[in-house]
């Protein structure tokens, strides 16, 4: 950004977006060896700083939000050690967290990274944790939240950088309840034959199946930070999407339930209900986790 | 090197039906998509899937629909195929699980859709999309299927022999993007593009931030024609600040369009003095335009929709949803305010060329899903025709790169002798600024030296891996230049003022002129993060050049085809000429010599031919 | 995949214990505490008032069962907070041995205590 | 997850406050418990003095001999420490006792809305009580 013959808007304003020394080792700008990127944010800083001064002059126009963004790259040289960068973004009716990012990575600092994709709270790729609660950053408008506002990647997630974090341990929760249809006994699908399903059972699995996999309710439950193995909220909840569906044979059922009820399943959860707080689907998560707690029971009961 | 059967580019609803095609026709597939599969667009798709599946339909009806919907710019063959697919693929469905809506008897539920003479929009809620979306990814992981997700492809690796009739591809090189390094996937049987719309070319629209049309560029790139490419729907309703979707059911339910002096502009400046704010959407969309550059949009923007009249209760039943988008997405509340609304860009309806099969003019190149073009939508798209296009072509597409015999395909694919070429006097010839090429890997485009040197598959993949390695490395070493989001930006702005739902010969010209700034320009790109890591700066660099391509391609249509057929509007013919307009426009990038050709439209079908009418509804 | 997660024991027995001790308790827990803070005042507990009470037979086995069942949810309640801490493997084995050895030991404590007080041993 | 990747400051400063309801209901429902079972122990031993006491010890007890038993519980009831302590278990058992109760609600999956509410009830309810049953435990303290 810092070279380039930008033609920045002229009522956007600009502010550095330096880190504020709070969180950053204060010689890092002193160290002799800068490197070339330290260089570039240098002369970035100045040139913004400029700009700054001559739009604080006609600054009337609109206010701005000031965001504090988590900042860590394995690679590069000053952002090993994980710090927060303030950025200074025009606001504008109907911003969203996400759209404050964009904003400061297309204007300001091309290397911020963060995972996006929908803007419409479909694709589930932008859950942050955003002024200490998990949050979707396309879903929440920063009109709502207190300055500055403060976004980190999700927490109890390995961070790949800024605020991407490594989905893979989720993922792996979410297959390993077997999130398919087994049923082979299906009717010929040329002869056009359905499964019948009442409408009643299709509105008890409603809520479920609308889990987006944006992994919010996992990094919020203490239970999962701190065991590995707990197959997590989202997980159980799409074990719960088939186990509840007609459509499927006992014995599948069956099958589903000593899935979720081993060790590190169901039993785990504490009934905390940040999952279902931070979900931004609003799908009734410890209630379908406790659902499936008495399923199982009643199960085992049968055998006794 | 990763090496499999076939490999497919993509893994929204196209790209995981082909999937399943091939690995059900016994090869070994794998996936590589930029997104995890449940991130892909098709996830967004609330409306629902036609398919004629009960008493009193059938698939002669949805053909003809389709064909009266498209303008009569569909191929009666690839209509048909969609029309008699559908319905055992919509089953198959929901055999998979996918929680459609129920009728009381316990049968899947269908609903009624504008241009439809049937209600035979099949429906899951208002998220049919995502349930189709996540329930073919299920079939995925059941079936054990190879996914290299957050891989982005960059190259298609083809050989280069001087007519890409004959050219053959035997793989793509991607890049990990948690990684950065570049590798190549070697497929033995085909590659399957299902990389989804362009929509990003625009900057306002409903489609994802990953909508690069990076598929159509790389295909185009390597030979193959992309077809009718000016058909770009445009959707009335989308709130003005990200580009989301507002159904048509708050109009369906009453809602009313208003301007900034608080005119009812449907009625009071004559624009649908029948239907109002019902009109199809392209009248819709046009009369929101003329407002706000008449000077009476609302903060010169966007016009207003209001449903507050229609009183809370009535808006809480039927369309809960909305308010919660209006304010998630918008900060605005639907029961006490008027909505935000404008056009936003909404489905591309040409493509890359292929067959019923999928196939292309490339051996062992497929493409399917909105990267394609088999030639179904025509001018224009009807609400709940993609979802079964994905499914029926993804399917045809997988099976018939593992090798499955559909039978000889009636659509024709590739130049040929003998075509229309077009020689209108273009501002500038199409090539003349070279394909957007970063300086360094200037001449080597696949197709471009066209000197047919390359033909076993690991030499072209080789070279492939080489020249996009190079590539990589010369952005991340170029300190300084121009960085992509300036690029960009102002390509999307040219996009969206001028070849929008009104489009004039200058108008036209003057955006293939930015375009060709933008290439200029994208030689002198450089990538500032200097990270191998998830540098999402550098997969956006390379997007861009795709989104130039591709623009360019949409632009070019829109310039030649001098007439108003479907979503394709021009000021200096406002009526449909099927005299010499029924025919598809082809743009083929071939070893340095861009053309537009045309060819014309099918419309013999199996029993019947289609005869062009008047559309009205 | 589900194989992962091979040390498979049916935890729905503990859970549901875990429930069924509980709710037995409230109802002992609170008369405990009526009966030797509001009725009897702690601080005028003797030991003849002791082996009063504990002489009827029933009052004895309400006790006994108390502390048994005081325990089980103890015992079982911490094991469980440790377990989902993450605690695994050879430690996990470990602390489970421990505390049931301490949770019998204070049954065993508790009963013959309980027997004293009550004259019977 | 949190095991493998340390933050630093950003991973643990300030979580606590970022706590809602349900966790804070966790943390405490934990605490009492393990408050609980370690008086648990406490008790039997100090009940254990019953044995010696069967056994016909004496000790001292403001000058006069008296039987173990009663002289240890007796002389433990006239300290004012014990008798806070007291008054501490008895809040750290009602809470226990309600939020037990409502944990078994929402096992029940009675009531999941008003989780919430529901642990700031359970908390009030215990302050009440416990205020109120101040005086009962403070009867008679020797201070
Ligand atoms: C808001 C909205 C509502 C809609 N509603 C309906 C409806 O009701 N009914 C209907 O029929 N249609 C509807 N449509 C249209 C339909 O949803 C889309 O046309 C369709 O989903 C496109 O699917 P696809 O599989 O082709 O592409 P996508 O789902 O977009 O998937 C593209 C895939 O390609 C991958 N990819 C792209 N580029 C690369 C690369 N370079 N390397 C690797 N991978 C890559 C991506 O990761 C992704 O997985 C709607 C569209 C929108 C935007
Ligand atoms: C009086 C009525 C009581 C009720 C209703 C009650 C209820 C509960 C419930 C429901 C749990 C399980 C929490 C969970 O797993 O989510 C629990 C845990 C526990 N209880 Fe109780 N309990 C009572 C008495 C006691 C007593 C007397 C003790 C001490 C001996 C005790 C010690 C514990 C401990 C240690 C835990 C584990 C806490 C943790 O998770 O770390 N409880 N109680
Ligand atoms: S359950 Fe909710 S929070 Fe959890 S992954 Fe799904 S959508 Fe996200
Ligand atoms: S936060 Fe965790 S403890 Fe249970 S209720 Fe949700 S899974
Ligand atoms: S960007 Fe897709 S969920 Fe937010």
């Amino acid at each position: 950004m810092s070279t380039q013959q930008q033609e920045p808007d002229t009522d956007a304003e600009t502010e550095p977006e330096e880190p504020e020394s709070q969180e950053v080792p204060a010689d890092q700008e002193m160290s002799g060896l800068a490197s070339p990127q330290q260089q570039r944010l240098q002369r970035k800083h100045d040139g913004m700083a400029e700009r700054e001064r001559e739009a604080a002059e006609d600054d009337l126009e609109g206010d701005s939000v000031h965001i504090k963004v988590f900042r860590y790259d394995p690679e590069v040289e000053g952002k090993q050690e994980p710090r927060f960068d303030d950025f200074h973004v025009p606001f504008e009716r109907g911003m969203t967290v996400l759209d404050a990012v964009i904003y400061a990575r297309d204007e300001f600092d091309s290397s911020l990274t963060f995972r996006h994709s929908c803007r419409q709270a479909i694709c589930g790729s932008d859950a942050f944790f955003v002024n200490g609660r998990q949050r979707l950053g396309c879903k929440t408008q920063i009109s709502e939240l207190d300055q500055p506002v403060r976004i980190e990647p999700l927490p109890h997630q390995e961070v790949v950088k800024d605020l991407v974090v490594d989905m893979d341990h989720f993922y792996d929760q979410m297959h390993a309840v077997e999130p398919y249809f087994q049923d082979e006994d299906t009717p010929d699908s040329a002869d056009l034959e359905e499964q019948r399903q009442s409408p009643e059972n299709r509105e008890k699995i409603k809520m479920s199946s609308r889990c987006i996999w944006c992994g919010a309710c996992m990094s919020s439950c203490n239970i999962a930070a701190g065991d590995n193995e707990y197959l997590g909220p989202a997980a159980i909840n799409k074990a719960y999407k088939f186990a509840m569906d007609d459509r499927e044979s006992e014995e599948i059922k069956e099958h589903r339930l000593r899935i979720v009820e081993q060790e590190h399943g169901v039993w785990r959860c504490q009934t905390q209900f940040s999952c279902t707080e931070v979900c931004p689907k609003d799908i009734p998560l410890t209630e379908h986790i406790q659902e499936l707690k008495r399923e199982a029971v009643k199960k085992n009961l049968k055998f006794w | 090197m990763y090496e499999h059967d076939v490999i497919v580019v993509g893994a929204g609803g196209a790209g995981l039906r082909a999937a399943i095609g091939a690995h059900e026709a016994g090869a070994d597939v794998a996936m590589v998509t930029k997104l995890h599969p449940v991130r892909s667009h098709t996830g967004a798709a609330e409306g629902g899937i036609n398919a004629a599946l009960r008493e009193g339909d059938d698939w002669e009806l949805h053909a003809y629909d389709t064909m009266k919907g498209s303008d009569y710019l569909g191929d009666a063959p690839a209509i048909e195929t969609l029309a008699q697919d559908a319905p055992e693929d919509t089953i198959t469905l929901e055999h998979w699980g996918m929680p459609f809506s129920r009728e009381d008897d316990g049968t899947v539920s269908q609903r009624p859709f504008g241009g439809l003479s049937f209600p035979r929009t099949t429906y899951a809620g208002a998220e049919t999309g995502h349930h189709l979306l996540h329930t073919m990814y299920e079939q995925v992981v059941k079936r054990g299927i190879q996914v290299y997700d957050e891989w982005y492809v960059m190259n298609l690796a083809v050989t280069d022999e001087p007519d890409p009739n004959d050219r053959t591809c035997h793989g793509v090189v991607a890049y990990d993007v948690q990684s950065g390094t570049v590798e190549g996937f070697k497929a033995n049987q085909g590659v399957i593009l299902a990389t989804g719309g362009p929509g990003q070319a625009f900057d306002h629209t409903t489609n994802a931030v990953s909508c690069t049309g990076d598929g159509n560029a790389m295909a185009y790139r390597a030979g193959v024609p992309m077809e009718d490419m000016e058909f770009v729907q445009f959707h009335p309703t989308t709130l003005p600040s990200t580009g989301v979707l507002i159904s048509e059911g708050v109009r369906g339910e009453g809602g009313i369009l208003y301007n900034e002096g608080g005119e009812r502009f449907m009625f009071e400046h004559g624009y649908a003095n029948n239907d109002g704010e019902l009109a199809s959407r392209d009248v819709v969309s046009r009369a929101e335009l003329t407002e706000v550059n008449n000077g009476r949009g609302i903060e010169d923007e966007y016009v207003h929709l209001d449903m507050r009249h229609l009183g809370s209760e009535r808006i809480l039943d039927r369309l809960e949803n909305i308010l919660h988008l209006a304010e998630d997405f918008e900060g605005v509340d639907g029961l006490v305010e008027p909505m935000p609304v404008k056009p936003g860009q909404h489905y591309e309806m040409g493509g890359i060329e292929t067959d019923e099969n999928g196939a292309t003019c490339i051996d062992g190149l497929y493409a399917a899903g909105e990267c394609a073009c088999v030639s179904v939508h025509g001018a224009n798209r009807l609400g709940g025709n993609a979802l079964p296009e994905l499914i029926v072509f993804g399917k045809r597409a997988g099976r018939h790169a593992a090798g499955d015999d559909l039978g000889e395909a009636e659509i024709e694919t590739g130049y040929s002798e003998g075509v229309e070429e077009e020689d209108m006097e273009l501002p500038i010839t199409p090539g003349e600024a070279g394909i957007a090429e970063t300086g360094a890997t200037d001449t080597e485009d696949v197709a471009a030296d066209g000197s047919g040197q390359l033909s076993d598959p690991d030499g072209v993949l080789d070279r492939t891996i080489t020249e996009e390695r190079e590539r990589v490395e010369y952005l991340m070493e170029k300190d300084d230049g121009i960085q992509h989001a300036e690029i960009r930006a102002k390509l999307q702005k040219a996009m969206t003022e001028d070849v929008n739902v009104f489009r004039t010969e200058a108008g036209l010209k003057r955006a293939l002129k930015t375009i060709r700034e933008c290439r200029e320009a994208y030689r002198d790109v450089y990538v500032d993060d200097p990270s191998r890591t998830f540098n999402t700066d550098l997969q956006m660099t390379i997007e861009t050049r795709n989104l130039i391509d591709v623009a360019e391609t949409i632009t070019l249509g829109a310039l030649v085809r001098n007439e108003f057929r479907g979503a394709h509007w021009r000021q200096e013919k406002q009526e449909r000429d099927d005299e010499n307009w029924l025919k598809h426009t082809l743009v083929s990038w071939n070893g340095g010599k861009p053309s537009i050709w045309y060819r014309p439209v099918i419309l013999e079908g199996e029993n019947k031919t289609y005869e062009p009418k008047v559309r009205s509804y | 995949m589900a194989e992962r997660y091979s040390s498979f024991t049916p935890g729905g027995t503990g859970w549901l214990l875990q429930r069924i001790t509980a709710a037995f308790l409230v109802v002992v827990l609170a008369f405990h505490f009526f009966q030797l803070h509001f009725i009897t005042h702690a601080a005028d507990v003797t030991f003849a008032g002791t082996q009063a009470r504990m002489e009827h037979v029933g009052y004895f086995l309400t006790m006994v069962l108390f502390l048994v069942t005081a325990t089980f949810h103890g015992i079982n309640g911490v094991y469980n907070a440790l377990v989902n801490q993450g605690l695994d493997g050879i430690q996990k084995k470990v602390v489970l041995a421990v505390l049931t050895i301490a949770g019998l030991a204070l049954i065993a404590q508790g009963t013959y205590v309980a027997l004293v007080m009550a004259g019977w041993a | 997850m949190s095991q493998s990747y340390n933050r630093g400051l950003i991973e643990d400063f300030g979580r606590w406050k970022e706590f809602s309801a349900g966790m804070w209901a966790w943390i405490f429902h934990k605490f009492t418990g393990w408050m609980l079972i370690g008086y648990l122990f406490t008790h039997i031993a100090v009940l254990s003095s019953a044995i010696a006491a069967a056994d016909g010890q004496t000790i001292m007890l403001e000058g006069e001999a008296v039987n173990a038993y009663t002289g240890t519980i007796q002389g433990l009831e006239s300290l004012f420490i014990i008798r806070v302590l007291e008054v501490g278990l008895l809040a750290v058992a009602v809470f226990h006792i309600l939020n037990g109760l409502r944990l078994l609600m929402v096992d029940l999956g009675i009531g999941l809305e008003a989780q919430d509410k529901s642990f700031y009830a359970s908390l009030i309810l215990t302050g009440v009580i416990t205020v109120a049953s101040v005086p009962t435990f403070m009867q008679g303290v020797g201070l």
